[in-house]
């Protein structure tokens, strides 16, 4: 019979609607036909999946007439050729748990220098596509990163839910990589957004190197 | 919740049903309020309507507690049964206003965007209603004892009958939406915060 | 006749009762004598003021007993004297039209500083008195606003139901001033509360980036 298919994963990327993805086991050189089926909490019987293609290959998406959130879902995929039938592992979850937004758009830098006044970095960003947060749908945490481009290591900050921050005291002449991802009441943060670099202006400092 | 493979616990905790309720609740009572607003301000500047003939909501026979003495004395399962009936009292003229609405002439996008978007969140929050009532009260849900609705108090042909007909039902959905949600917000303190919200 | 009196505009603190206040007209030096009266939605009798002064004078107020949440209130005031009466127009409101509570009490302000964290500014406040948001009878919105002393421009937040914010982006050395006000369903916002000052600590620390 065929090989043992997979539901790998589920997301939704805006808590209204939900993709998951799977794998087919293997076929053994078989024509092997693939059904992802699924049920809901107190649900009487199962259905198959709605969309096999809206979201490409290998996937179901759910939209927002059939995604619910008031109910846990179950997935599976059943594989049958000429000589059997072989399901998946049931994969489970409500759509809180799956959350994962898209990143945050729009991430611009500014380095601001004012007379009598310490210079900052201003990070600042928009919120990610499809995240309804005005309806307080979503509510969004954010995290910046940077590093010197040649460094290693990373310095985080969380932001709860503003769109912006001031970073100071950076190293002048030096060149810097940003970055900000985010994370709604899940435990999934999204990708990180594309970098975003900046020189610092001014000579870098002599190291004290006694 | 530990959600062993397809068993019983697998269920949305009642915390989360209530906080997506209150989401939903609040955010229809909010495009509700915005929607009168912008008619009234759009169709009926001094709101003579209101004063001449007073307000006919269709789920006025409903005994909704009107004060914060009487919503305290009720119980929650009533409490939560009279949220279901209202919002079930609603699923026609809902319909009917989305309808309406693009019938109405010079009325701004905004409110048909608007009308379609309640009609949409109501649906969903009475799922969740019926989800939340049946996980409080098990096997408890009367499905046919809520408000109907008489259909539209317009005079064929009258356009101001008409308008002040759907004056009164956007009049009434910012009322009962407001109801909805002020119970929920009760209900949702009483039940997972143990009243100490 | 006595000129015309004027309900001038009605509000409540808590949802629960209601205070409106009321100017007479002239009175062409005669006694004259005022009445409020009210009648709510579908009412068939109107009736008088319950208390003209537990609100103070030129008031009407309404305690708990007299006050329903979901009814239209129709007031207006009557004055007479030896030439005759004369009516002021009717101010016609739902109590979720006038909800207006106190401003938000004990608003204070921590500057947090961690070990390679961004510094931050923790504020919280109390919910105003009277508005019972712990049972869930009023739901409170905030809105935090916050400037270097020195600067006209605010920065605002919004904050739903939380009663503590924290904000990250001040500046080193400089003197802020911060605000809190809030809002019922209702459009009335609160007055600001009390302005609390802080003086953020001076010139940031060295940045190790190894």
């Amino acid at each position: 019979p065929p090989g043992k298919p997979k539901v790998t994963s589920c997301r939704s990327y805006d808590k209204e609607t939900i993709t998951c993805w799977w794998e087919p086991g293997s076929d053994g050189g078989l024509p092997t036909n693939y059904t992802v089926l699924y049920w809901k909490e107190n649900a009487k019987t199962e259905q198959e999946c709605p969309d096999y293609h809206s979201s490409g290959p290998y996937t179901c998406y759910f939209d927002k007439a059939h995604t619910s959130v008031w109910h846990y879902y179950f997935v599976y995929v059943k594989a049958r050729n000429a000589l059997g039938t072989n399901v998946s592992e049931v994969f489970q979850f409500e759509i809180g748990e799956v959350v994962q937004t898209h990143p945050p758009r729009n991430l611009s830098l500014l380095y601001e220098v004012e007379s009598s006044k310490v210079p900052y970095l201003l990070v600042s960003w928009l919120p990610p596509e499809k995240a309804d947060t005005k309806m307080g749908w979503i509510t969004l945490q954010y995290q910046v990163r940077l590093k010197e481009e040649k460094k290693h290591v990373w310095e985080e900050h969380i932001v709860d839910q503003q769109t912006k921050l001031k970073l100071f005291s950076l190293n002048p002449g030096e060149d810097y990589v940003v970055q900000v991802r985010c994370k709604a009441d899940s435990k999934h943060w999204s990708e990180w957004s594309e970098e975003s670099y900046i020189k610092i202006p001014g000579s870098p400092r002599q190291r004290d190197m006694t | 919740p530990i959600c062993s493979n397809g068993g019983a616990s697998c269920q949305v905790s009642t915390s989360a049903l209530f906080d997506r309720a209150v989401k939903l609740s609040h955010y229809i009572h909010s495009l509700s309020s915005e929607m009168f607003n912008e008619f009234d301000e759009h169709f009926t500047p001094s709101r003579r309507f209101l004063a001449i003939s007073g307000i006919n909501c269709h789920t006025a026979s409903l005994n909704t507690p009107e004060d914060k003495e009487q919503a305290r004395q009720i119980q929650h399962e009533d409490l939560l049964n009279l949220v279901l009936k209202v919002l079930r009292s609603w699923n026609d003229p809902l319909i009917h206003m989305v309808s309406e609405v693009q019938d109405i002439r010079e009325a701004p996008d905004t409110i048909l965007w608007k009308a379609v978007e309640i009609e949409e969140q109501t649906k969903r929050l009475l799922e969740g209603m019926e989800r939340i009532v049946g996980r409080i009260q098990p096997g408890d849900l009367e499905n046919e004892i809520y408000s109907p609705w008489p259909g539209p108090a317009s005079v064929p042909g009258d356009e101001n009958s008409r308008l002040f007909a759907f004056y009164n039902l956007l009049h009434c959905l910012r009322r009962d939406s407001n109801k909805i949600d002020n119970y929920l917000k009760l209900l949702k303190c009483r039940l997972i915060h143990a009243g100490n919200c």
